[in-house]
């Protein structure tokens, strides 16, 4: 149990997907101008990070990986060992259909269940789905609990990686929104305003956040 | 000592330079401009036309409606014209400008004693009104209105303002130290009026003597009492000084009388006394002329409407002088020019030769503004606010309830005018409410 | 090799099918014209309209709550682009421009002002330091107001630039004086000064400001300016921009703006009396 | 009215001004706030210079004099007065310069303090718009930058010019504090002794050493009012606290922690007060973190404020990456400092608690 929580702090805020692993940088910047908007964004990261770690972690583990259940070691692997069926290469074209298909489906349920969401965060939900540090989580994933002894705690490994990594971004992208709208009234030289200063920001929370490098190992 | 609980600033006193001058009274001037709303309420109306001679003491301006008070003559003369002019706060209004003749006579009717203590709860009221009272603390609110509260709200306290917390003005403590007997009279009429049995006298600890005055001719009064206060800006403000002898909160947008309690200032109460017991209307008000603008600082007795020209040239006017206040250094008015008259809330005429220089800076966010404000009110979130132009704001940061006391501007070390960014606010608010309905 | 081309078009197919039944059970019906709508307005979100942005006034219009040339900045071209989209025809009111009501530019001061830097603020302080407290105080409210450029502060007085007025009336909330008015272009000649005070007074602090001498109301043969309170007023309706007054005015008041106008070609008027455009 | 006009001209020589109320003003200024610290800063300066020489001094000049240029270089560009004399530039620089070690390369605060003026303060829009404390965010990206000659673990102390400095501290390289608490927390009462650690004769950045010198120049703001003592005070105790219970790795495995008896509550307490002495507590805690811009606007949000940054340099000095947690914990308190101030506004009189008991 003390792994998970130390896991889930290292990602949320050792290694935080924005600050640390610089992933995700396009919503990030695009979306926190507003407070509503940004903890919109952050909670819809959030949902969506954490279903694609768990959809890509089973296409992954039994479809990709070469290991005992895997689905077509099963079907015709009678006499072959299970290192054959190695389709690890396909895994990024893989994740990407499963997180576009993913988001498509997020877009929908939000446009018709909570439409006041969709009105504020319509244009940002395709942004989602290219968004590096869903793909990235769910390689990751892959990459830190891909082939472990016990299925269930590599699995829950993975969700709670997605998880902690939608946290993380849900409260850096809610801090630099608070940043951002007391930055509006102040007289900034014209160059920076907008994006530029949005990069300094995230460019010196990035400085700060660095001090919780190491810790949690 | 008791004082009110947070915030609050220590402005240097400047007291000494008139504290000395007893009240002297300033002989009718040349010319009278009396202007027709000369307290907070309805405007009273002229009753009387150019030509037309007017005694001491006579009706110039009838009250139009309740919260409204007539304005009588303070000299005897010759109506030279009734006409529009601005006032010192910028809103124009009728004027009524007098030539005296010099002579002073009273009108008839003005000046028999009456034993207040035989008249009814309507007839001093009446006697307050036709008088003209009003608050003489700055507000000018009608007194009358407030010797008659609402049935249903019972008020148990009668507070009488002698803090005078406001640097340089004097003229309150020179009341207190010369015509303690009149105001202590006038503090019995009001609770009479009131039906009231008890009355606080609130006295700052930098004014002694004048504590132990009021003291002595207040004690043997059953039901009132007399608290030294301690030496802070803004004590003398209403809700400062409730909070101090009452520990009630004026809750914002609210009135002391909906927390039971009636304030007037210690002048106010020897105003009522000559209305009521002297039959004169207020003609005349203590007002402090100092600065390091004026050669001879004095407390005097002016006649409401002599222009504050003649008032400063008699007190020897330095002509190098850079700017001139009406009012307190705190909250007053500085004029453009010295044609404006002294009126019923004018409590002093202030002359600087030199001036601090006000150069904004940028906020630091040292939170002083903060930490000093008397209403405990976010003066740096606010200006964000006003800088930015976030009208509907305005309400949740309580901007429309800040009482302009001043203290966080004087405590900026940044010199940002955080009272004119919250007066300009204000504007724009009641603007933008009028658009919206 | 075949599992591969298996795991891809298998995970295809399934994925196709599971969005079909997805957008078939989460169907929401949108009127895609707003988009369309919000797309033609010029998305300055000037709020003109009386409506909070362009999308406000994109909805307000498709459900005809809004009239199609409301869009006052976008005038007769995106009327006509957003009439097209709703398939109406569009009515388009004569494009306004807003008129500086005021000269003094060397006003002289009545009082060496101390406060904050804006109009609305000085305007709290005995109607502004200017001797002329009608006139306009110099600080630039307006200009900064202005979100189309077409309002400088050249010399420490408002200038509008004709040509980038959209009449979007931001100006003429922002002027504590309201010394801006928006006017139909069609309009030439306006009086220059909005002060009450008698001419005397006038004189003595303004060098063209208006005297109430009445001789442009006595010359106008159309009736269609007269002096109210020491201040010629012009009656829109009435007047043809002949321009007959501008001669007589003795201050320079009244003033003709069709040589600026011209030259800026926006709208070349035939002159009523004399014949020439 | 016109008649009058004349007369009164004649009276006053000239126009009369006109403001808003209030006329009077309080004596402080901004350039006297800023002066004000830098003065107090002295005493830790000349500790410095005691422990650490004339090189160090140069350290110093260099930061200040790149700080002050890069003020009016960016002001310029900007297009807005110079205002490089309010020693607001000063003091970013003399702040930079002295959470360096002494022997560092001049070009290291040169970068540094440009880092800071140009891009930590005026990108925001000068003095009061920046987030993040400047000095610090200029010793951060230093830290990120050259962490070759910065976070030398051994930090050599003395050139072998200035060897036997007069507090006697001689030793050529020896850990700082802040590290043998880290790695060897058992053993580091054999090393320092509390003594020292007060008055300063230990290994570190040139002004951070001498708790004394710090704590003097301190109570000098605090009298004048220009720091909040909240805010020193909850940030020192909370590391403290944690210090004193938080368990810790120990030298050869194993935890030292008062709950599993391997700590004595006195031993605690030595080593609660060893982690608030060494290293740059003390200047953090009352230069840096009370920097007027960056910290929260009322004194209850202070007080929370320097709790959050006391939590943050306990879990990086025992559980993180870095022997000295201060700079990065004020860092990331800076960031926090809008939310902080959203919470902790003051009830506006009779409206909060008091309300009910009167309305």
């Amino acid at each position: 149990m003390r792994s998970y929580i130390l896991l889930f702090i290292s990602i949320a805020l050792v290694n935080n997907f924005i600050l640390a692993k610089f992933l995700g940088l396009c919503p990030f910047i695009g979306v926190s101008k507003r407070r509503k908007q940004a903890v919109g964004m952050g909670l819809a990261v959030i949902f969506v990070m954490t279903m694609a770690s768990a959809v890509s972690w089973v296409v992954f583990e039994f479809l990709l990986a070469p290991t005992e259940h895997n689905l077509f070691y099963m079907l015709m692997g009678a006499g072959r060992p299970a290192s054959d069926f190695d389709f690890t290469f396909l895994t990024t074209i893989v994740f990407i259909l499963v997180i576009a298909t993913l988001v498509q489906m997020v877009e929908m349920f939000l446009m018709k269940v909570i439409p006041p969401l969709y009105e504020s965060l319509g244009i940002y939900l395709p942004l989602i789905t290219t968004n590096c540090a869903v793909l990235g989580v769910a390689l990751l994933n892959v990459k830190d609990f891909g082939i472990m002894n016990s299925l269930s705690e590599s699995f829950a490994k993975s969700v709670l990686q997605g998880f902690g990594g939608g946290v993380g971004f849900l409260i850096v992208i809610f801090l630099m929104s608070g940043i951002r709208e007391k930055l509006e009234k102040y007289d900034i030289p014209p160059a920076l305003r907008g994006a530029p200063l949005a990069f300094i920001c995230a460019g010196l929370m990035a400085l700060a956040f660095m001090g919780f490098a190491g810790m949690g190992q | 000592m008791k004082t009110f609980k947070s915030g609050g600033v220590h402005p240097p006193e400047y007291k000494d330079l008139s504290k000395g001058a007893a009240l002297e009274r300033m002989p009718a001037p040349s010319v009278v401009v009396l202007p027709v709303s000369q307290h907070t309420g309805a405007p009273s109306r002229p009753v009387v036309g150019k030509g037309d001679k007017v005694s001491k003491g006579q009706v110039v301006a009838e009250a139009n409606g309740f919260v409204s008070v007539p304005v009588h003559a303070s000299v005897s003369g010759v109506v030279v014209a009734v006409e529009q002019r601005p006032m010192q706060n910028g809103a124009v209004c009728d004027h009524i400008v007098i030539q005296s003749d010099g002579l002073d006579n009273w009108a008839e009717g003005t000046g028999v004693k009456r034993e207040w203590r035989d008249m009814g709860l309507e007839k001093i009221r009446a006697a307050v009104r036709d008088a003209g009272v009003v608050g003489l603390g700055g507000a000018a609110f009608p007194t009358h209105v407030k010797l008659s509260p609402p049935a249903d709200r019972p008020i148990d306290t009668l507070i009488l303002n002698g803090i005078e917390c406001e640097p340089f003005l004097t003229c309150d403590y020179r009341m207190m130290l010369e015509r303690a007997r009149g105001i202590a009279e006038g503090l019995r009429i009001m609770m009479k009026a009131l039906g009231v049995n008890r009355a606080i006298v609130g006295v700052e600890s930098n004014k002694q003597d004048a504590f132990e005055k009021m003291r002595d001719t207040v004690w043997a009064d059953e039901g009132v009492r007399i608290e030294l206060l301690k030496v802070k800006y803004p004590q003398g403000a209403e809700k400062q000084l409730i909070e101090a002898l009452t520990g009630r909160q004026v809750p914002p947008g609210r009135l002391p009388l909906d927390v039971g309690v009636v304030v007037q200032n210690v002048s106010t109460a020897y105003a009522v006394y000559d209305a009521v017991v002297e039959a004169r209307p207020l003609v005349e008000r203590p007002v402090t002329v100092t600065g390091d603008g004026v050669a001879r600082p004095a407390n005097l007795i002016v006649p409401i409407g002599a222009l504050i020209k003649d008032v400063l040239v008699r007190q020897g006017l330095d002509p190098k002088t850079k700017k001139v206040v009406l009012g307190g250094p705190m909250m007053g008015i500085a004029l453009p020019n010295l044609d404006f008259p002294v009126v019923k809330g004018t409590s002093g005429i202030l002359a600087f030769k030199k001036m601090p220089d006000f150069m904004p800076g940028p906020c630091i966010r040292c939170g002083r503004c903060i930490a000093v404000c008397p209403l405990r009110g976010m003066a740096a979130e606010m200006i964000k606010a006003i800088e930015a132009g976030e009208v509907e704001r305005y309400e949740e940061l309580h901007v429309l309830d800040c009482m302009e006391c001043g203290t966080c501007t004087f405590e900026c070390p940044s010199r940002r005018p955080i009272v004119h960014y919250i007066k300009k606010a204000k504007a724009e608010y009641a603007a933008w409410k009028a658009k919206k309905k | 090799m075949l599992p591969p081309v298996i795991i891809l078009g298998f995970l295809g197919l399934l994925f196709g099918i599971g969005l079909y039944v997805a957008s078939r059970v989460f169907r929401v019906t949108v009127d895609t014209r707003i988009e369309r709508v919000e797309r033609a307005l010029p998305g300055s979100n000037c709020g003109a309209c009386g409506l909070a942005g362009c999308h406000g006034l994109a909805k307000a219009v498709v459900h005809g709550s809004a009239d199609v040339t409301s869009c006052i900045p976008g005038g007769e071209h995106v009327a006509h682009l957003v009439a097209d989209i709703m398939g109406v025809e569009a009515k388009v009111a004569e494009k306004r421009v807003a008129v500086l009501r005021c000269q003094g530019r060397d006003v002289g001061d009545r009082f060496i002002y101390e406060g904050i830097a804006t109009c609305q603020a000085a305007n709290l302080m005995h109607k502004g330091p200017k001797e002329c407290i009608f006139g306009c105080i110099g600080f630039g409210d307006c200009a900064r107001a202005c979100s189309f450029d077409a309002l400088h502060m050249i010399k420490g007085f408002p200038e509008v630039d004709e040509a980038k007025c959209v009449s979007c009336a931001k100006c003429v909330a922002a002027c504590p004086k309201a010394l801006f008015e928006l006017i139909p272009l069609s309009k030439l000649v306006h009086v220059r000064c909005k002060s009450l005070e008698s001419g005397r007074a006038v004189r003595k602090i303004c060098k063209v400001g208006c005297i109430a001498c009445k001789k442009c109301e006595t010359v106008c043969e159309f009736d269609a300016v007269h002096v109210k309170d020491n201040l010629a007023v012009f009656d829109y309706e009435k007047c043809t921009s002949c321009g007959l007054c501008v001669k007589e005015c003795p201050t320079g008041t009244i003033m003709s703006y069709r040589e600026t106008r011209k030259g800026l070609g926006l709208w070349p008027v035939k002159n009523a009396v004399s014949g020439e455009s | 009215m016109e008649g009058k006009e004349e007369m009164s001209d004649t009276i006053l020589e000239n126009k009369l001004i006109v403001g808003p109320a209030p006329h009077l003003g309080t004596k402080d200024s901004i350039p006297r706030i800023m002066w004000s610290v830098n003065a107090a800063l002295l005493p830790a300066l000349f500790v410095g210079f005691m422990n650490f020489g004339w090189y160090a001094m140069l350290v110093v000049v260099v930061s200040i004099a790149v700080a002050i240029a890069s003020e009016a270089a960016a002001q310029r560009f900007r297009g807005v007065p110079i205002t490089v004399n309010d020693g607001s530039a000063v003091l970013t620089g003399l702040l930079l310069a002295m959470c360096l070690p002494p022997n560092v390369p001049l070009y290291i605060p040169a970068v540094g303090s440009a880092f800071a003026i140009i891009i930590a303060k005026h990108a925001f829009g000068g003095l009061g718009c920046n987030i993040w404390n400047p000095a610090l965010a200029g010793r951060a990206f230093l830290l990120a930058a050259y962490s070759g000659s910065i976070v030398m673990p051994q930090w050599p102390i003395l050139k072998q010019a200035f060897r036997g400095s007069i507090l006697g501290v001689d030793a050529v390289t020896m850990a700082t504090p802040c590290l043998v608490l880290k790695d060897a927390p058992l053993a580091f009462f054999g090393k320092y002794s509390l003594g020292r650690l007060f008055l300063g004769a230990i290994p570190g950045s040139i002004g951070e050493t001498s708790a004394l010198a710090l704590i003097l120049g301190a109570s000098y703001l605090v009298v004048k009012k220009y720091v909040n003592w909240r805010l020193p005070l909850s940030y020192i105790l909370t590391v403290m606290a944690l210090a004193a219970l938080l368990p810790q790795a120990g030298d050869s495995g194993g935890t030292i922690s008062i709950w599993a008896g391997t700590l004595t509550v006195g031993a605690a307490l030595a080593r609660a007060l060893a982690h608030a002495l060494s290293g740059g507590l003390m200047i953090g805690a009352f230069f840096m973190a009370t920097d007027m811009v960056t910290s929260p606007l009322t004194s209850k949000g202070q007080a929370i404020y320097g709790a959050g940054c006391g939590v943050l340099v306990a879990l990086i000095r025992l559980y993180g990456g870095y022997p000295e947690g201060v700079c990065y914990s004020i860092l990331i308190m800076n960031t926090v400092v809008w939310l902080i101030d959203r919470f902790t506004a003051p009830n506006f009189f009779g409206a909060g608690r008091h309300a009910a008991k009167n309305a």
